[in-house]
């Protein structure tokens, strides 16, 4: 097994599928010649060449727009969004056509394919950049979102993705692209889409993270584990549909959760997850679930970007002041 | 022919019927069958449309979007179509569904607000009524692409209206089409409305063929209402396509004779002289049958048979839909996913349980 | 005082706000010589002419685009989307642009406009015209969202609105276009953005509806008034901001808590809500918070809408749930 | 000149720095002070511009834009706009900022990641640079809408690149300009390629000037390395535009001598004789330079002092820059409303009393 970057593992994940699967097409903004602008593409072009690996017109509704038609007539397409700051302008056909083609056929012409964005901010990306607003698409019935934190898992849930016959979101914390390396396993393989991972086993608290979230989480309880809290950290990895099940026998064990998520917090996923644990685990509960999120403010350009994400240190006082409760 | 001025437009079958010497040419390459083909399908759809309106108003269907007028359009253009062809209609070409092999009690079905009236039949390539304005036109470009790379000759089409000519998808799915040389073709009826908006305020550019310099592919302007001119200024673009050259833009010029939908008035912003001059003077239909029985191919009596073999159609088709049994509500989960996850199968479970309860 | 319908009090509102405020211009689909196809801008186009009601082309994102560019040359723009199911074309110009001009000018050109669009569903419109996506408008920083329940409040909230130097969402509840009467003040007057209203004081159990639910919820409290149950039924009205005040007291006093919207349940506000009472009000929870709401599948057509949207019955049943929890 | 055909263009000014007879006329018109400004801005614009990768290799500003070999293009086009005028740029046009009125410090800031730096000073009709591209061009069309609605004489100005052609927003706001005949000028920079996308790949229209017919108003291609070419047809787009007769599409035709950002590499996917070329022989600054000597009207120590002093004002505004006070962690809910919410308020408390603590 090699040793992989999270952003070395999408690339293996995709060559494999291109060798493996002949309906998988890649399109999308300067992923062919150029490899993608992190790379993420690298070397396929020269490989499976210009019919498979398709440098597109700037024109994000054009991409998802095709890519729907391509798969209607039988290509799995996996679609880049160069970065999912600047995926709002394919929302409609995401929203409208994606997520509804299958119901709206009865399942004679499901729209199945992957779109892939980097997301998140903490690397310097110019303005506009940085967005994580994974909670508008799981608000989306028909839509799967999810998301790795480990190269491992990138690799995984992305053939995973392209296995499923479901339009799924696949969104790459930019900020883990080159953070980590990891043993990823070559060949195909799969993370199971609906399954989070759990990160550590611990009986004061669950934490609850993903994607770029998850190394500050686990930063917290590293940090909180020298002070004698044992964290129980969820990584959810599948953000719909959600691993209700992991995510409720933690809390049933800990009684307290601190939910830790890039977007503003008002109407984040974290919104959600507050909500369904206080349906399906309320008497459990010995203090309010608590939120560590970005601020509800447009994602500041990135002099501010360090404040406006959590940090380690605002997890970890979540975390105090939940036991504290 | 793709030559032509935009501004002017091909036409072979005057709206007194009387064929040009174009026309001729044509008209004689053609079947007899393929004749009273369209003569046939122009008066079926127009008697469908007819008895739609008029179950709308019972309240037996919903809002419905009424076609009289455009079937020259509609039924030329797809009878040049061949089964292994893709279509992606917006919500008015009912009679494209039809000639594509999708059963009237299917479009009734739709109709009266229920999915199930959205699938097509086993190997009819036609996905359903395109409701958000342009939003099919990439997906046409896109199932085109897809022939093109598995080296297929099936060309895909997306039908769609004036108003959807302003739409950013409309130029992205052309741009696509362009650059990828897509066998494509991008079928506009411009009845010269968007439900009140006139095409003067939808664009500067007179005509919508013209758009297609842009792009870099042919744009052609034939007369909509005149079904010769659309089946051939369409054959001739599918032929282009499936030998691999490329996309065609077609606008095809036509009339909406009613309201937008049955929920319009269209008496508020169209002139009562506009209307009644594509009424009375360029029906697509009146024009055609003129030919046919000027020629011979048609006459009075067979007019009567035909359309009482229509209205029998129609008839058994408004039943088969209206004794269809309704699906139960927890069918709005169906197909939602291909396996639904725990979360909406709780959710089904919790509907199933109400037993059609509200 | 005059007894009008919720569409002709908006119109009311759009006509008073061209009156007295010169700057106002009404722009959109089918607004002007037609009048709007719900009639919401009837008679304006005559009025005032094809310079301040305007009939654009068919596009939303040129809509909100170019009405973002007439803010910030000294228009207010009050820009109708003909149904909320179409407004995701014009996504990325309301997140990306009018949501954070404000932010991004430092204050020197903020994108000052109303985005007006009749959403939610019941009454038998055809496919993809029926959703009410409000959660995915709260999610986004800088914008503000309301919906009115009463023709009363939809022209003050209106005038607020276009009153409000922020960009704002106003949302037309289709259903109740036509359905009530009431008396709407003459002129100028403001219902506050950010202020909830009471529609009824009850002790046992706090609603929490919004526009198309609002009745719903209604005659659900009146069928459990019956039954001797007392619920304090909010209506919204803001949905951001959100009068947390409101919200917080009634469930200070209840204890328990149904929240009802149209919106598939996953990631809707009711999530937000439910997150909020969570975090200011745990201690006085009696019962877990309880979603009654559209399911989490495409808003069907309309065949199964009645089936999809929150009923009397579907509320009355989760109260008592809730009370016999 | 609007009659030209859209694959050649318009040029006064020759590589080698020769005046065509149009390009004579041109010149005999200019004041001596405009013909040595449109050097010194290129100049200024080039050695800001060769500062600031130097400033990104050091860490001192985040990734960067460079836009050497684009100076003709915007200082021609910048300068034929006056103080009442509306400008909407991409992230590339930094020459433009600096002339409508953008102190450089400002701009040093943007790149430093600070949102401070977005804010023009008052008077200054200058929108911060527009990432998602495309987006800006309704904004301009909008805000020339309004100077028609409100019978004023400005004109607004949309800078955007030959990527942003693909995008729905361009036709869409074209579109609109169209219909609306508004005073909007929509200034492409086709530097040939969309980061490693060539020109060729993102539309099938051999050139972006053409693409105006759809809208029915003039499209003009100019050599977009020719300063006074810029200008003038700029100048006669403005001219136009205030007279009330509607939008001009304008496409420079330039190239971007570097990657497109510091990020990039652009050897990945240009040859190197292509760049060669450009670099070599259609310098914008070299080119009028050399017409300026021949003029007698610069000589190498005017040249030298001149870039003496834009070093001065460039290391000043760094300095600038670099001084300024960082705004505090809760700035970044400053102007989120014009009045924020108790929950805003309630947070930007939280992250205040941190105190800068992370
Ligand atoms: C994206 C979108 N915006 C608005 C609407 C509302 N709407 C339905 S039909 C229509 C007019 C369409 O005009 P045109 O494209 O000319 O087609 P026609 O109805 O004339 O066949 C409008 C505005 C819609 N369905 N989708
Ligand atoms: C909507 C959107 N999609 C993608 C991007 C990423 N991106 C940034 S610049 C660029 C290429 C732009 O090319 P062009 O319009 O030619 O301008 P140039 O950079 O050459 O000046 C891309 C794809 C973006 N900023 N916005
Ligand atoms: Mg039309
Ligand atoms: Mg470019």
């Amino acid at each position: 097994m090699k040793q992989l970057t999270m952003v070395q593992a999408i690339c293996d994940g995709l060559r494999v599928a291109l060798d493996q699967d002949p309906s998988v097409l890649i399109l999308g903004e300067d992923v062919g010649k150029n490899g993608g602008v992190f790379r993420a593409t690298e070397g396929l072009w020269n490989e499976f060449g210009d019919d498979r690996v398709i440098d597109t017109p700037l024109a994000e509704a054009g991409i998802i727009g095709t890519s729907i038609g391509l798969a209607v007539n039988g290509f799995k397409p996996v679609a880049e969004i160069q970065f999912m700051g600047f995926i709002y302008p394919a929302f409609e056909q995401i929203v409208t056509h994606a997520a509804r083609l299958r119901t709206r056929t009865q399942g004679a012409f499901p729209a199945s394919l992957v779109i892939r964005a980097p997301y998140g901010g903490g690397i310097r990306a110019p303005e506009l950049h940085c967005d994580s607003t994974e909670s508008l698409f799981v608000h989306i019935p028909g839509l799967k979102v999810v998301t790795p934190a480990t190269p491992k898992d990138a690799k995984g849930l992305l053939l995973a993705a392209i296995q499923d016959p479901d339009p799924v979101i696949y969104l790459e914390p930019m900020k883990l692209y080159r953070s980590i390396k990891e043993e990823v396993p070559e060949g195909w393989y799969e993370v199971p889409i609906g399954k989070a991972r759990k990160v550590r086993e611990g009986e004061d608290i669950t934490l609850i993270a993903w994607g770029t979230m998850v190394p500050v989480a686990e930063g917290a309880a590293k940090e909180l584990e020298k002070k004698g809290v044992s964290c129980d950290l969820i990584d959810l990895r599948s953000l719909y549909p959600l691993d209700e099940e992991t995510i409720i026998q933690s809390v049933k064990k800990t009684g307290r959760v601190v939910i830790v998520h890039e977007a503003p917090k008002t109407a984040g996923l974290g919104a959600e997850l507050t909500a369904l644990i206080n349906e399906h685990a309320f008497l459990y509960l010995e203090a309010p679930v608590t939120r560590v999120t970005g601020y509800d403010a447009p994602v500041p350009m990135f002099a501010l970007e360090d404040d406006f994400r959590p940090s380690v240190s605002r997890v970890s006082e979540a975390v105090q002041q939940v036991l504290a409760f | 022919m793709l030559g032509q001025l935009e501004t002017t437009y091909v036409q072979y079958l005057s709206p007194e019927g009387k064929l040009s010497v174009a026309g001729h040419a044509v008209w004689n390459q053609l079947s007899a069958e393929m004749k009273i083909s369209f003569y046939r399908w122009m008066s079926f759809v127009r008697m469908f449309d007819r008895r739609s309106v008029i179950l709308q108003r019972q309240g037996r269907i919903g809002t419905y979007a009424a076609l009289e007028g455009q079937e020259a359009a509609q039924v030329g253009s797809a009878l040049a179509l061949s089964k292994e062809d893709w279509i992606f209609p917006s919500y008015r070409e009912h009679g494209v569904a039809m000639i594509a092999g999708m059963p009237l009690s299917q479009i009734f079905l739709y109709w009266m607000g229920r999915v199930e009236g959205c699938k097509p039949p086993e190997g009819v390539r036609l996905l359903p009524p395109s409701v958000p304005i342009a939003t099919q036109i990439p997906h046409a470009v896109g199932a085109a692409w897809a022939s093109k790379l598995k080296k297929e000759t099936s060309v895909a089409v997306a039908y769609f209206g004036d108003g959807a000519t302003s739409e950013g998808d409309f130029h992205e799915a052309c741009n696509f089409a362009g650059v990828f040389r897509v066998p494509a073709i991008l079928f506009c009826q411009n009845n010269g409305y968007a439900i009140s908006v006139p095409f003067s305020r939808q664009s500067a550019s007179p005509t919508v063929a013209e758009k297609a310099k842009a792009y870099n592919f042919p744009g052609i302007r034939v007369d909509g209402n005149d079904v010769l001119a659309v089946y051939d200024v369409m054959k001739q673009a599918i032929e282009r396509a499936r030998a691999g050259e490329g996309p065609t833009l077609i606008e095809a010029v036509t009339y909406r004779k009613g309201p937008h939908t049955t929920a319009d008035d269209a008496t508020r912003y169209r002139p009562a002289s506009e209307v009644e001059e594509w009424v009375k003077h360029k029906d697509p239909l009146t024009r055609y049958t003129r030919l046919l029985k000027a020629e011979g191919l048609l006459s009075d009596a067979e007019e009567r048979e035909w359309e009482a073999e229509c209205k029998a159609q129609i008839d058994s088709a408004i039943k088969e839909a209206e004794s269809s049994v309704p699906a139960p509500p927890e069918h709005l989960f169906a197909h939602v996913y291909a396996k639904l996850t725990p979360n909406e199968l709780r959710q089904q479970q919790q509907l199933r349980k109400r037993g059609g309860r509200r």
